[in-house]
């Protein structure tokens, strides 16, 4: 099923590619795809499950691209303040989400948001490591990047 | 008016592309070279389709894409490089 | 359309692809590799033969038949014809000597591949008519060599191709340069095409400067004084089959080139052009034979003279008369001939001795005495003694150099012909007159007990051809001497190639 | 209009380019320079595609202009978290007024495990993340 | 911008030979693919540059609109970025083989096959 | 005729099998040949005898003007009767000389593939077919000289004969292509000698002294004279026939050939008067000095070469007449004496003349015919020699010039030669009997026959001088003096100022005979003639060579990468520099600068990129800086309208980053290797091949293209090429070709670089 | 362990990976009209699976290629070169283009082409190639 969606998904991607949009057009596209997906799925095996719920997915990009907009301001805010105010440090935030998908998905949404920047993910995949501008409130930061955790872990559950 | 904007968007991005240049001589490690490289990129990213939107041939916009999709493999090599036991220092 | 022009280009590829394809039999590649290369000798011979009983002697194809100057053409007149025969044959004599020479490892990682596509470059460099496409093929040979360079891995490979490869990238890029500025001055990429646009740029001194471009991309290439260093510091480095297909072919292609560029495109002041080619010449043959001289390695020596004799073929194109152009192509034909044998028959030495250092070498004349009249024919060839090759080709440029007054050339050609001599001599009498050293004499025994006969055979079967080829090209040169003739005449007058090609006769 | 807010976009996203830019010059750290590269960067540049949507009003340029923003924002974090990491993890000196740092005493001698600091709590069960 | 263009593509020239001439295994190859970009673009700038006039053309038209860029020498330039790819390819890791075997980054120290 | 001159070759094949199957009778089988040659070249006498002149013609490279024509007349003639004659008895002799050793097989073929090259030289018309057989003379010289190989002493003799004879042969072959020119192009020596005008020609000197070194190292002539008695390191018979009989007189008998064209003129008498001359009493005083039986042969062979040059120098009728019977009678008796010189050295082991004695009694055949020969040489009367010397006074008393310094000169060495001829004939075998290394006892008939037959020939070519001069003598020398001459020979020609030049000589050569073993010594004590011989000289030549070769060497292929790039660096600078600036009328112009900021500033961030990289010391730096270059040069192809330029360079640029970082950490970083005046010196080289470039740009920017071939492709494109993307279609269809070389140049590095990285690893693993 | 493990790496190139493939592939389909062709799609392939190889490894890497390197480049050289010989069959001299306009339901015309074959030849040595490079300086290294 997962597949399927993948499939759907890459004869969309050749429909925008192409310009073409027409039903060939996308048959074309879904055909390639399918072989590109048995060509990949022989050797890395399943791919990812978070494109299941797509309205969902829809609404989650209009929150990231928002959290985007948010962090850059703040970014372009330090930049051009002449001094450096900034109390950054290395923090590590015990992870909930279990899955590969989930934590890559984390990792980068932080990276975008205000401030904060993945830098790795242990070994055991429990523990995110992010390095923050500021942490003079260090327990607000954990609750904001708590609460991105439970949205991530919601729309792929 | 357009023309006037596309000039100026040129003129600040290729601005930006100076200022990135400098970081990336100065260094003063790798990383920072690469972090300036991505930057790099990004901006070269914006160039082409400005000037795509300047000369109003989309076909530019192509090559964008090519450059947004690949820019980060730099980025992976080099990290890797640096994994790998290669000194991130001036060397 | 003579579709027998691209196939000295296409039969290479199609079994040189195919060899890749079948990377894992090494016996597979064998057969292709012999098969392949006796494919091109014949392709080439009906080539040569074809283009030499055509009214114009000039052959042509437009490939995709897109016209010229549109398209990319394929021509072959008798230079380029003559050129892909002798081409031809080396790879044919390389292929079968290889049969008992190249080691498993070497097969495994694609020598019969490397063998065929360095073919096809030469042969394609030979035939094209479009400068951006020889410079096409020249990279195609050049990275063939190179791969063949260093198969092995061993320490002189590595340290001989780095200068190899370096100093032939600077080439190839000014080559690149020189088609450049060539297609900004003319906007053409067609030879014969180029002829006439050339005569028609006001700043004729602008085309003189391209020219020079050209002479010294070509010149590296050819390993001509004051630009062969890579060539004495690599050559001797791989095992001898390469060496002896580097030998035969690759200065020859530079040399080829210049041949083709400095009579039918340059022409415009040859009292400066050619002058700047006679001295080139003059230094190059003088610099190689010292070189040769202070050696006591087989390859190294014979790599010297490679330089050294390249000098002579710069001489036939610098006086630029028909005689002397023959006498320069015929030089070319006769030194791919003898200094492949010699370079193979350095190969011999080496699988019955276990050295290429002649003062570990020796007593060869009496146990192998034909061995010692092989080397003979081709050394002496060399050396330029009558009635083989080497002096035919000697007389005609000595002769030329005679009738057009030169005597700084005729008595340095002279000359360097002496030390020639000596080297081969020095050769002779430390390889095979010379008692085998006691010191090495273990070594020498325990490699003549591991090449069986049969081995033996299969070498001497390429060594014998040539030795035949050098004798033959001297004693039974008439018709040799009327194909020559004809390509200089040819040379002499560019029209003709520029009506075969533009004229559209077709 | 439509040029009205194509010019509006991109100088938007010119400007915050730029401001990646001087970032990337001024921010005394690896880390916190790459705070304002990645971001600025993605965003200004991924406006500027957007501009570019809006001016040609054409659907086949929308997809691509909306392509390179997908690309830019997924595989800016990826490349940064890269570079980030390898660079944090062969020494790049942080910034003296870094406050605290969770991570250095984290990484093993050879640098091939990365403790969560967690492994003595129990373990939940694994997902298939470590097929590969 | 042809007339600066050749002050860039000269200065690309003496970058690469500077480096070329440093002796440095490393440096030496990293000139070379600086020479080879050079010579690309020198080509690029003999044969004209035009702005915005790429040499597509629409579909259902017959000749690019509004005139073309010369395609001849992008392909000819597109053939030797190809080629000079795959030779430098093969001139990094001969570098890199190089130093595994001789372990010397010293160009001048590697003498062995001439003298 | 071809058949005779190639019949040398022929046999030259067939002889190893021969003497394999025959054995010890091959000797006598393999002479039937040069017989037959000789009976047959007898059968030419009476027809050439009249002062005919037959040219027969078979073409070769008729092209080249190589052909395989023959030019028989009394010179030749006289040559190929001697080459044939003596020939016959030398194979005979050798036969003998080399019974049992295992390499007679090799030594008859190169033995007559040399005669029939000999034959080729002296019966050739066409000088170039001549040459051939000139050159092969000197290889089969020297593989039969480097005979006894295992040597290293005999093999540096063989290469300095070599040497000296095939660089003369080098001189020989400019000399004669400069006569052909001279002569318009002619290519015959019956041509040649016909021809007019050959004095006129501008470089007639420079002609003249290239052909006289020819024929001068060939024969041995001062100062060139030393390969020679080294050649003796030769098994004997090869030394009786090669070094005194035949090749030797190559030399004179080329300059006999051309002494009807070039004999006019002054340089001509006195280059071969004077080193003629000079060559005699040289030979004559070495030959004074040596004790060895091969040697005192060698050096008055010398000597014979030097009175035969001298001889034609002079030029006259008699002086003509002199060098063919003086040829002649020294072929008979120079032939006789090597022979029974090996008789002596293979029957007693040594070769010191002073360390035999007593052998008259033991081999009494030898001992007659050795004072036969000996009294020819000389010149005592009833003998073939004495006629011989006696006209040579008389033709040098009759010189134009010179008169008293070359009669001094052949009275002096006449003297020294009647004393070697007494030292030969008498001392190994008048005295008593000394101990040798081998118990001596008469030759076998193998090694006398030849002796005794040239023995009695000399004898009665004396008695009967008419024979000779009618068959012989008088042919040749027509053919030498351009006219016909009536030649008569006898041994009493009146009493006259040569006949007492004569007496005096034997009385004085007497008397330094009985003085022999005092003046032996001190003329052995003038050890300055080796310090400051010609040899010498040789030898300083051939280490000056390998000197200078060292020199060179080391200054060009001196391993050093930087040097090397140098070098090209400044050859393209200079060669195209040059043309640029002395070569173009016209000014180079600047060209409009219109150009956006933007795109200057894309532009020198380029530059500043590859600036930065070729000075940064961090190689990371450099790699980085790199990427900014590739991306740059992105930027300008896409802004000057080449999309797909751009993409590739992007994609290129991104993989070879990948690849360098790839290899990169397994390399050092970059260490400063070199001091700042290198790195000034490096920048000037740097600069100026960046200055030429720019202005290369600039100037070609100056020429308008009219109707480059690509609009039309663009024509093309849409309609024939099926393909709107106009830079594709050139790439897959118009130019396939490229397109499939670069393919395939791509395809080649991967297997190069595979076999690189995998060749030695498995290697290793095993 | 791999010391290049990187959860996040290896995620993201699970998801880009089939993205750069299909991308490559339009860029070589329509290359003869667009900017692309068979150079640039195999650049792309061949970084995608570089892309693969530095998040996971080299024997992984080989397992997606399904095809060795080697005979990969062997047989993009091989049909490179035979797209250029069925004109002769036509008479026409090598490399003549050939085209057969097919109409494949579903997808519409289609154009079949030796130039398209030619350009499949190119993009299967490109990615042959580079892959063969990349790989075995890989397993060298690893
Ligand atoms: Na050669
Ligand atoms: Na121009």
């Amino acid at each position: 099923m997962k597949l399927f969606i993948w499939n759907i998904l890459l004869g969309f991607v050749w429909v925008t590619l192409t310009g073409n949009f027409t039903g060939s057009g996308f048959l074309a596209g879904f055909i390639f795809g399918y072989f590109v997906l048995v060509f990949v799925c022989r050797v890395s095996g399943s791919t990812a499950g978070y494109t299941r719920k797509i309205p969902q997915g829809i609404g989650f990009t209009l929150f990231y691209i928002w959290e985007l907009i948010m962090s850059n301001m703040r970014v372009a805010y330090e930049v051009l303040t002449p001094s450096h105010g900034m109390r950054p440090g290395v923090i590590g935030l015990p992870l909930d989400a279990r899955s590969d998908a989930a934590i890559t998905i984390l990792a980068n949404l932080i990276s975008m948001t205000p401030g904060t920047l993945s830098i790795d993910v242990s070994s055991d995949n429990r523990m995110l490591f992010i390095h923050a501008m500021h942490i003079d409130d260090e327990d607000a930061l954990r609750a904001d990047l708590k609460d991105l955790e439970r949205r991530v872990i919601e729309l792929l559950s | 008016m357009i023309e006037w904007v596309t000039l100026a968007t040129m003129l600040i991005l290729v601005l930006a592309l100076v200022l990135t240049f400098v970081r990336l001589v100065v260094g003063p490690s790798l990383a920072d070279r690469v972090v300036a490289l991505e930057l790099i990129a990004l901006i070269a990213v914006g160039i082409m389709i400005v000037y795509a939107i300047q000369v109003e041939r989309a076909a530019f916009l192509d090559v964008a894409l090519v450059l947004a999709l690949t820019a980060f493999m730099a980025a992976v090599g080099f990290a890797r490089f640096l994994e790998r036991g290669g000194s991130g220092h001036n060397e | 359309m003579n579709p027998e022009v691209a196939l000295p280009v296409v039969i290479p590829f199609l079994f040189g692809s195919l060899s890749i394809v079948l990377y894992k039999s090494n016996a597979a590649q064998r057969w292709l590799g012999v098969i392949g290369t006796g494919a091109l000798l014949i392709a080439s011979i009906i080539l040569l033969h074809n283009t030499y009983t055509h009214p114009d002697g000039v052959l042509t194809i437009a490939l995709g038949e897109w016209e010229a100057p549109f398209g990319i053409v394929l021509v072959s007149d008798l230079l380029g014809a003559v050129m892909v025969v002798m081409a031809a044959l080396m790879g044919f004599a390389v292929a079968i000597y290889s049969l008992a020479t190249m080691g498993s490892e070497h097969e495994k990682f694609g020598y019969y591949p490397l063998l065929h596509l360095l073919l096809s470059g030469v042969c394609g460099a030979f035939l094209t008519g479009d400068i951006f496409n020889l410079y096409v093929w020249v990279e195609v040979l050049l990275v063939a060599s190179f791969a063949l360079l260093i198969l092995g891995g061993e320490r002189a490979q590595m340290e001989g191709a780095i200068k190899y490869v370096t100093l032939n990238l600077l080439s190839s890029i000014m080559l690149l340069t020189a088609v450049g500025l060539t297609y900004g001055m003319t906007g053409t990429l067609n030879m014969a095409d180029l002829v006439g646009r050339f005569a028609e740029i006001e700043n004729q001194g602008l085309v003189t400067v391209v020219a020079m471009l050209y002479l010294v991309a070509f010149s590296i290439k050819a390993a001509a004084f004051p630009l062969f260093f890579w060539l004495p510091a690599s050559y001797h480095t791989p095992p001898v089959a390469i060496s002896a297909l580097f030998a035969g072919l690759l200065t020859k292609v530079g040399v080829y080139a210049l041949y083709r560029f400095f009579s039918l495109l340059f022409t415009q002041d040859t009292g400066y052009t050619h002058e700047i080619l006679l001295w080139i010449g003059g230094f190059t043959m003088v610099t190689g034979v010292l070189g040769a001289a202070r050696y006591y390695e087989i390859r190294r020596i014979l790599s010297f003279h490679i330089v050294s004799q390249i000098g002579y073929m710069f001489m036939g194109l610098a006086l630029f008369t028909p005689l002397a152009l023959a006498g320069g192509i015929y030089f070319i034909v006769h030194n791919i001939v003898a200094k492949s044998n010699l370079f193979l028959i350095g190969g011999v030495i080496y699988f019955l001795r276990g050295s290429h250092e002649l003062k570990e070498v020796g007593g060869l004349w009496r146990e192998r005495p034909w061995l010692g009249i092989m080397f003979l024919a081709s050394a002496l060839s060399l050396a330029g003694i009558p009635p083989l090759s080497g002096f035919i080709g000697k007389y005609m440029l000595i002769r030329a150099g005679v009738e057009a007054e030169s005597w700084g050339i005729v008595a340095v050609a002279l000359g360097v012909g002496m030390l020639t001599l000596y080297s081969m001599v020095k050769i002779w009498a430390e390889a095979f007159w010379k008692e085998q050293p006691e010191a090495h004499a273990e070594r020498a025994a325990q490699f003549e007990r591991t090449i069986s006969e049969r081995s033996l055979a299969i070498m001497y079967l390429p060594v014998a051809l040539l030795a035949i080829l050098a004798v033959l090209l001297g004693v039974g040169m008439q018709p040799v001497y009327e194909v020559l003739m004809a390509a200089a005449e040819q040379m002499r007058d560019p029209q003709i190639y520029v009506d075969a090609v533009l004229g559209g006769d077709e | 209009m439509s040029e009205t807010l194509t010019a509006i976009i991109m100088l938007l996203g010119a400007l915050l380019v730029l401001i990646g830019a001087i970032g990337a010059v001024r921010m005394p750290d690896l880390l916190l320079r790459m705070h304002a590269t990645t971001k600025a960067g993605a965003l200004g540049t991924g406006l500027i595609a957007v501009a570019a949507a809006i001016f040609f009003v054409d659907t086949g340029v929308t997809v691509r202009s909306l392509a390179i923003v997908a690309f830019v924002i997924l595989t800016a974090p990826v490349a940064a978290h890269m570079i980030g990491r390898a660079g944090y993890f062969t020494g790049a000196p942080l910034w003296d007024k870094t406050l605290k740092d969770e991570l250095r005493q984290r990484l093993d001698r050879h640098g091939h495990y990365l403790h969560s600091g967690l492994e003595d709590t129990d373990d939940t069960p694994r997902s298939d993340r470590d097929s590969q | 911008m042809e007339p600066l263009m050749a002050f860039v593509v000269g200065g690309m020239f003496a970058a690469s030979i500077y480096m070329m001439l440093r002796r440095s295994l490393v440096k030496l190859v990293i000139g070379l693919i600086l020479l080879s970009n050079a010579a690309n673009l020198l080509i690029f700038t003999v044969s004209g540059m035009h702005r915005g006039l790429p040499p597509l053309i629409a579909e259902g038209a017959l000749l690019p609109e509004g005139g073309w860029a010369d395609p001849l020498p992008q392909a000819l330039i597109l053939t030797a970025i190809v080629i000079g790819f795959g030779v430098l390819a093969f001139a990094v890791v001969l570098i890199h083989r190089a130093y595994e075997v001789v372990k010397e980054d010293d160009l001048d120290k590697m003498r062995s096959t001439d003298t | 005729m071809l058949l005779a001159v190639l019949s040398g070759f022929i046999v030259c094949l067939l002889a190893p099998w021969l003497t394999r199957s025959l054995g010890d009778r091959a000797n006598w089988v393999l002479a039937l040949a040069p017989a037959a040659l000789f009976v047959y070249f007898l059968g030419w006498v009476p027809e050439i005898a009249q002062g005919e002149a037959i040219t027969i013609h078979y073409p070769w490279i008729p092209g080249l003007e190589i052909n395989m024509s023959f030019l028989v007349d009394g010179l030749s003639l006289l040559f190929a009767l001697l080459i044939s004659g003596i020939g016959t008895f030398i194979i005979i002799y050798a036969g003998g000389y080399l019974h049992g050793d295992e390499r007679l097989p090799r030594f008859y073929a190169i033995m007559f593939a040399f005669m029939g090259s000999m034959l080729g030289l002296v019966l050739s018309d066409n000088i170039i077919t001549m040459f051939v057989f000139w050159e092969l003379t000197s290889i089969t010289s020297y593989l039969l000289i480097g005979f006894n190989h295992e040597d290293r002493n005999v093999r540096w003799l063989a290469l300095q004969g070599l040497i000296v004879t095939v660089g003369g042969g080098l001189a020989l072959m400019a000399g004669l292509l400069m006569l052909a020119v001279a002569a318009g192009g002619e290519f015959t020596l019956s041509g040649i000698l016909a021809a007019d005008g050959i004095h006129e020609y501008p470089f007639f000197i420079g002609m003249l002294l290239a052909i006289l070194f020819g024929t001068f190292t060939k024969s041995a002539q001062v100062p060139f004279h030393f390969w020679l008695p080294n050649a003796m390191a030769a098994p004997t018979p090869v030394s009786a026939f090669l070094h005194s009989a035949t090749m030797v007189k190559a030399g004179v008998y080329l300059m006999a050939r051309l002494n009807p064209a070039l004999g006019e003129s002054e340089l001509w008498f006195y280059m071969l008067g004077i080193f003629g001359a000079l060559t005699m009493l040289t030979g004559s005083i070495m030959a004074l000095r040596s004790t060895g039986v091969k040697a005192i042969l060698a050096y008055t062979t010398i000597m014979a070469l030097g009175t035969l040059t001298m001889l034609i120098g002079i030029g006259t009728e008699g002086a003509i007449i002199a060098a063919m019977t003086f040829l002649l009678a020294h072929a008979l008796y120079k032939a006789a004496l090597f022979m029974l010189a090996g008789a002596l050295d293979h029957e007693t082991g040594t070769k010191d003349v002073t360390k035999m004695g007593g052998l008259r009694k033991l081999m009494p055949i030898t001992f007659i015919a050795a004072c036969v020969a000996a009294l020819s040489l000389a010149g005592l009367p009833p003998l073939f020699g004495f006629i011989a010397k006696e006209l040579m006074f008389e033709a040098v008393l009759e010189a134009d010039a010179l008169t008293t310094f070359l009669a001094i000169l052949a009275v002096l060495s006449a003297i020294m030669i009647v004393t070697m001829a007494a030292v030969f004939a008498l001392r190994p075998f008048l005295g008593e009997r000394k101990e040798t290394p081998k118990t001596p006892h008469e030759a076998p008939l193998s090694m006398l026959i030849g002796p005794v037959i040239l023995a009695t020939l000399s004898l009665i070519f004396g008695l009967a001088g008419f024979i000779p001069a009618a068959a012989l003598v008088q042919s040749a020398v027509g053919a030498v003096y351009g006219e016909p001459i009536a030649v008569e020979l006898y041994l009493w020609h009146g009493f006259n100022l040569p006949l007492m030049m004569s007496i005096a000589a034997v009385a004085l050569g007497l008397v330094l005979f009985w003085k022999w073993d005092a003046a032996l010594a001190l003329f052995k004590r003038l050890t300055f003639i080796d310090r400051f011989g010609a040899e010498r000289g040789y030898e300083r030549f051939m280490d000056a060579i390998v000197a200078v070769a060292e020199w060179q060497t080391r200054l060009l292929q001196n391993g050093s990468m930087s040097n090397y790039l140098i070098t090209i660096v400044l050859t393209i600078v200079g060669l195209t520099g040059w043309t640029l600036l002395v070569h173009t009328d016209t000014p180079i112009p600047l060209g409009v600068m219109d150009f956006n900021v933007y795109e200057a500033v894309i532009a020198a961030l380029v530059v500043a990129g590859a600036l930065f990289a070729s000075v940064t010391s961090s190689r990371l730096g450099a790699v980085a800086t790199l990427g900014i270059v590739g991306f740059g040069i992105a930027l300008i192809y896409v802004l000057f309208s080449a999309p797909d330029l751009g993409t590739t360079q992007i994609m290129v640029e991104t993989l070879t980053v990948i690849l360098l970082v790839l290899v990169l950490f397994r390399l050092p970083g970059f260490l400063n290797y070199s001091a700042p005046a290198t790195r000034i010196r490096d920048a000037v080289v740097a600069l100026s091949l960046g200055g030429l470039m720019t202005l290369l740009i600039l100037a070609v920017n100056d020429v308008t293209v009219t109707d480059p071939i690509s609009d039309t492709l663009v024509e093309w494109s849409e309609p024939e090429g099926h393909g709107r993307n106009i830079v594709n279609v050139i790439l897959v269809d118009f130019r396939a070709l490229d397109t499939l070389g670069e393919i395939f140049v791509i395809g080649l590095a991967a297997i190069g670089v595979y076999a690189m990285i995998r060749f030695r690893a498995e290697d290793k693993a095993k | 362990m791999n010391a290049m493990d990187s959860l996040i790496l290896r995620t993201a190139t699970r998801f880009l990976l089939p993205l750069l493939l299909i991308f490559s592939l339009f860029v070589l389909l329509r290359g003869h009209d667009e900017p692309g062709g068979g150079f640039i799609a195999g650049l792309i392939a061949a970084v995608a699976f570089s892309l693969y190889l530095f998040a996971f490894d080299a024997s992984g890497t080989r397992k997606l290629m399904w095809m060795d390197p080697r005979p990969m480049l062997g047989w993009g050289l091989f049909i490179a070169t035979l797209s250029g010989l069925p004109a002769l069959f036509q008479g026409k001299a090598f490399f003549a283009a050939l085209w057969w306009p097919v109409h494949v339901p579903g997808i519409g015309s289609v154009t079949l082409s030796t130039p398209l074959v030619f350009d499949i030849g190119v993009y299967m040595v490109v990615i042959g190639s580079v892959m063969a490079i990349v790989l075995a300086l890989a397993e060298a290294e690893e």
